[in-house]
């Protein structure tokens, strides 16, 4: 199997469903002929031309909403926002158009479309250019949202994303875009929307995480493993609505949870994440739940001293891994 | 006698006598909801009163087996003219399960029927702007001959979805109608204190294309423009944005009082302009309607407005659970 | 004492706050000459003016965004959102600006605004005047939000937020509005942001809740209170940042918690408080954290059938509170 | 001999001399931002260069002792007018503690400095646009004698803040200034896939606003529509649009590679129009500046820049755990 990285597994996935559906086209800021700021939509501009891989002009509602308009008509736009930072404009359309048209219409009118953003820290993107912004959506029913943490998982999910008949926010973690490689079949697959998925199998401590940290954790594990300390690594993947049996689970099995987001702690995703657990496999804890995340300030800061301060990296999760294992 | 305007549109006897009866459509139903809502059997009403012209003319140039309706909550004349039934209406009136806009989850004015094309709306006012473009980027992508027509208050003119989708609109040459209903009035606010323009289609030429202002109260007037900006439109030359100048003859709805911010005398000069009366004397003055059409008109559409009242009104409620439905899509 | 509303208590709280500083003006749709859709700001047109008054254009993001503006100046603008719901097309403003302001100017800078909105169901709203929009917010350090359930609160945290030095969001149950009446003493006072307040004491069950469920939880108190079981009610008053030291000793005196919300249950913020529970005071518990909270569709619908059944309302409140007892 | 414009304008020898040496600085701090970057040296830059002329023929048609300013990332000619040094640029380049903008927490180009009124900036573009806004109703409010200027790109005209806080100033009547600084370019998107309009300008009309498009290369000619903006908004008439219109000469930032999506040989035509080069061209023929005394400025810049590039390259960051105060106000 092919190894490539995280955002060429973006590329991959939309090129083979443009392929496949002539209803799927790319809209956003300069994903045409400069091909993406991160080069995501790199080459598609020529394969497709214009009037499928849209340069739009530099309004994020425009974009949301133009996409709403055209998924309501029956098309599958795949809209891009440069930062996920600058999805901040569009959340009137995300929120109270995307997310509501089905259910508003009774079912009458849908809006499969899939919105995609670069969010994350550690790449000097100070306050602006390094968010998290999931928390923001995770609370509205009719959104989907799903943030990917291997190349594998990016392909079968943005494929998967794109298929779906309803609106998926698919947050990509920029400084996983370069970092990550793994194997990516060269052929057509899927991955289910709303599963969790196991990434190490353990027995005494459950780590439960997204993003860029699923892979802190597991090279935390590798080095906890040495010490004879064995974790179980659950990846959400798609972290609303949230895979509770899988959840469960992964708590039930060790009674030792330690949650890890990038995001600010204090109503992140982890903190629902913890609530579930809570309500419903209390009784199989044998330590309190514990949350790994970033500090409770506006966003990251440029200067490498307080960037680095801020960002959770494999140092800080072997720690807390260990603290709880001792526990 | 009055200058016949209509057969120099290309507009028949019958047209014109449609055109009139949808109003009167639009109107009488919208004067039944309020009825029903002072005497407490429906919550909530939000009128069309005074701006059945703009719409019923704007709608009547369109194509309503092909072009896309994106209505705002006043635009029950619009939907008439799509398709969408008295019975409809009062059903999302009475927000029973029957409803085709939306089985009673939405308020009243909350169009949407994908039959005939009126797109789902909400109530956050211009989302539906960007809506219009993207529908008809979509056509134009699939080489499909319909236009998107789209409308908003004067005040919803200030949001920033309305310069967003007409901006987008303008660049692509996408064909869009985007029409302002400028009644005067956004809730309490006074036009002045909403637009430092003259003209709300003054501005068009931002978004490079033609912006122009008709007599909201002269359902012809309005006829013309639309018709111009879809040909337009369908011609491939981009969109247009129509203002209709009208006033609004009721509070701004059922939750509102206008006495604490316009005096009665104005509503009353107003009304002198009423569509339904100045077009009915035009009707008259041109020899198309006589005073026995009028009235068998006008009992036609009391009579529909009446059974669709009782229809509605013994209609069941959806089911509690059946909130829980429709969430996402079910296989 | 006199007894008023808990929307007189609005009112009469940005009143004095415009006697006592010249530098507080009020900003929104419809809020001068028709003193607001719901009379929150009845009067002040008459007694202030049309400049400190200001009936805006119908545009969220400016009437936010003016506010900033005018708060970085150094005034304290009071901007109203129609509804909550409204405020999507602003949350531009709100995060990535007022939120960030100090922050990213190192303190140089800063943002003393307050925005009010009306939000919550059970007023025939439908699915967009009727929405809870806190969780959408409780993730964004440099904000605060306030949702006051008595009109004694109200006066004193709207005096508070409006003294302020940094945004707050303050969200009035719109449903409160003329149904809570309570006593407001008529001189000054404010009350502390970031603080809970307990509402009633007891012994047996803890119901952390909020807003509206604050009055559905003491009445079901007393009901129970009949039966010898006794509650205790905490009421959040600010959701965000949570006044941690109250949750977790309002839990640990009981075992057995109950949160309650009005909004849709995934992602809301007594998923947070939850999980701070969980972090803290673990082994305390005596039962799941159990949550009640509206089902997790995009708003509550019109018709009054699914109105009521998305509701949060005294028997609801009543059956769950009995249930955790008899756990 | 050319003819002597600036004296027309009430503008001295001195005063000109000084315009050209604060674009001369903006230009020379941006060269060495990219020279610091392209050693590894500093991980960001984005550009003024190209629009210097507009930039600080604009700024120096203010009164910095008591307007407001609120530059967008390029505006180092702004910000250099209105006070800030070559070396807090520095400190901001090498986000080191001590950069009065904000401590190193924002990348460059995120300007602020309450001492000289420039407002705090954020990344999101035309955000800034209702603050200034918001500022000149305070200003307004509070009887000052003051006018807020706020830049943005001509893509950034796109965003619904633009539009609402130019109608809101509009209705308003206040001072602002609303300067587009039209480089033909949002990173890799020419102006015709932003804008459908001929100039940004023609958006006035929309905001009951006068709109001006005048030569960005010149700073002359910027000066004259500012001056005459800020004249008029502090006359109590209102706001005013003016847009520059120049070239972005660099990539548009140092992540960004221009060459996917313009010609070289534009870039290099592009380059024949350098105001630093046509306003140092107008300044010999009118007599005001000889070769000697171009040397002396740019010695004088120079050695500015020099020192203030040492300074900031060994001056300490912020400690890590600083990162966490001024969340909120610190009693
Ligand atoms: C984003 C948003 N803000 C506020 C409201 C509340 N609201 C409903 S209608 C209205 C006034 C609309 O005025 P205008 O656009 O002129 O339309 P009209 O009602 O006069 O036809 C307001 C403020 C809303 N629905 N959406
Ligand atoms: C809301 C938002 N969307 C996207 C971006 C990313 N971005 C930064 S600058 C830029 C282009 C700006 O173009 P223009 O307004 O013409 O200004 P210029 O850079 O050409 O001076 C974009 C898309 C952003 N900063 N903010
Ligand atoms: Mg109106
Ligand atoms: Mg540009």
């Amino acid at each position: 199997m092919p190894v490539i990285s995280y955002i060429d597994a973006v590329t991959m996935a939309i090129r083979e469903e443009m392929e496949r559906d002539s209803q799927v086209f790319v809209l956003g800021e300069d994903v045409g002929k400069k091909g993406g700021v991160f080069k995501a939509t790199h080459g598609l501009y020529d394969q497709f031309g214009e009037h499928r891989v849209i340069d739009t002009p530099l309004a994020e509602s425009a974009i949301a909403g133009v996409g709403v308009g055209a998924a309501m008509y029956g098309m599958r736009p795949i809209a891009e926002m440069q930062f996920a930072d600058f999805i901040m404009p569009a959340i009137n359309q995300i929120i109270s158009e995307a997310a509501k048209v089905r259910y508003r219409s009774n079912n009458d009118w849908s809006c499969p479309m899939v919105i995609r953003a670069p969010y994350g820290g550690g790449v000097h993107g100070a306050l602006y250019h390094s968010q998290s912004v999931e928390a923001i959506f995770a609370n509205q029913p009719g959104l989907k949202i799903v943030m990917p943490s291997t190349p594998y998982d990016v392909k079968g999910l943005l494929k998967a994303a794109i298929r779906d008949d309803d609106p998926v926010l698919f947050f990509e973690h920029k400084r996983a875009y370069r970092l990550i490689k793994g194997e990516v079949p060269a052929d057509d697959y899927v991955l289910p929307i709303g599963k969790a998925d196991v990434k190490r199998q353990g027995e005494d401590i459950t780590v439960i995480t997204y993003g860029l940290c699923v892979h802190f954790a597991l090279q935390a594990a590798e080095k906890l493993a040495s010490d004879g300390i064995s974790a179980h690594v659950l990846d959400l993947r798609t972290v609303y609505p949230l895979d509770k049996e899988a959840i469960v689970e992964a708590a039930s099995k060790t009674g030792k949870v330690l949650l890890i987001t990038e995001d600010t702690k204090e109503g992140s995703i982890i903190g629902e994440v913890a609530a579930i657990i809570a309500e419903n496999c209390l009784f199989d804890l044998d330590a309190p739940i514990m949350r790994l995340a970033g500090p409770d300030i506006p966003a990251m800061p440029y200067a490498p001293t307080m960037e680095k301060y801020f960002m959770v990296n494999p140092d800080k999760v072997e720690k807390a891994m260990r603290e709880l294992a001792e526990y | 006698m009055v200058k016949n305007r209509h057969e120099d549109l290309g507009l028949s006897n019958e047209k014109v006598i449609e055109i009139y009866k949808t109003m009167l459509m639009a109107r009488r139903i919208d004067e039944r909801m309020w009825l029903l809502n002072r005497s407490g059997k429906i919550p909530f009403v939000i009128s069309c009163q005074g701006q059945e012209a703009a719409q019923v003319g704007a709608a009547f140039a369109l194509d309503n087996t092909k072009d896309y309706v994106l209505p705002y909550y006043r635009d029950v004349g619009v939907v008439l003219t799509f398709g969408m039934t008295a019975k409809d209406l009062m059903l999302s009136g009475f927000a029973k399960a029957e409803d085709p806009n939306s089985a009673g989850r939405q308020m009243p004015g909350h169009f949407g029927q994908r039959s005939n094309r009126i797109v789902t709306g909400s109530s956050p006012v211009t989302t539906q702007v960007p809506h219009a473009v993207g529908i008809a980027l979509a056509g134009k992508m699939n080489q499909e001959d319909l236009v998107a027509f789209v409308t908003f208050g004067e005040g919803s003119s200030n949001q920033g979805d309305f310069h967003e989708g007409a901006n987008f609109a303008g660049v692509h040459k996408l064909p869009v109608i985007f029409m302002c209903e400028n009644n005067k009035y956004a809730i309490s606010v006074p036009i002045e204190k909403q637009l430092a323009c003259e003209n709300v289609s003054d501005r068009a030429i931002g978004y490079g294309m033609p912006g122009v202002t008709v007599d909201g109260n002269d359902p012809l007037a309005v006829y013309q423009a639309v018709k111009e900006a879809a040909d337009r439109g369908r011609r491939g030359e981009g969109p247009t944005l129509v203002e209709t100048i009208s006033y609004r003859l009721t509070p701004h709805s059922s939750d509102d009082d206008d006495r604490s911010y316009r005096a009665p005398s104005e509503v009353a000069e107003a009304k002198t302009q009423d569509p339904i009366i100045t077009f009915g004397a035009y009707l008259k003055e041109t020899g198309v309607m006589d005073d026995a059409l009028e009235k068998e008109l006008n009992d036609q559409v009391m009579a529909i407005v009446n059974e669709a009242t009782d229809y509605a009104e013994s209609a069941p409620y959806a089911d509690a659970e059946s909130a829980l439905q429709y969430v996402y899509a079910e296989k």
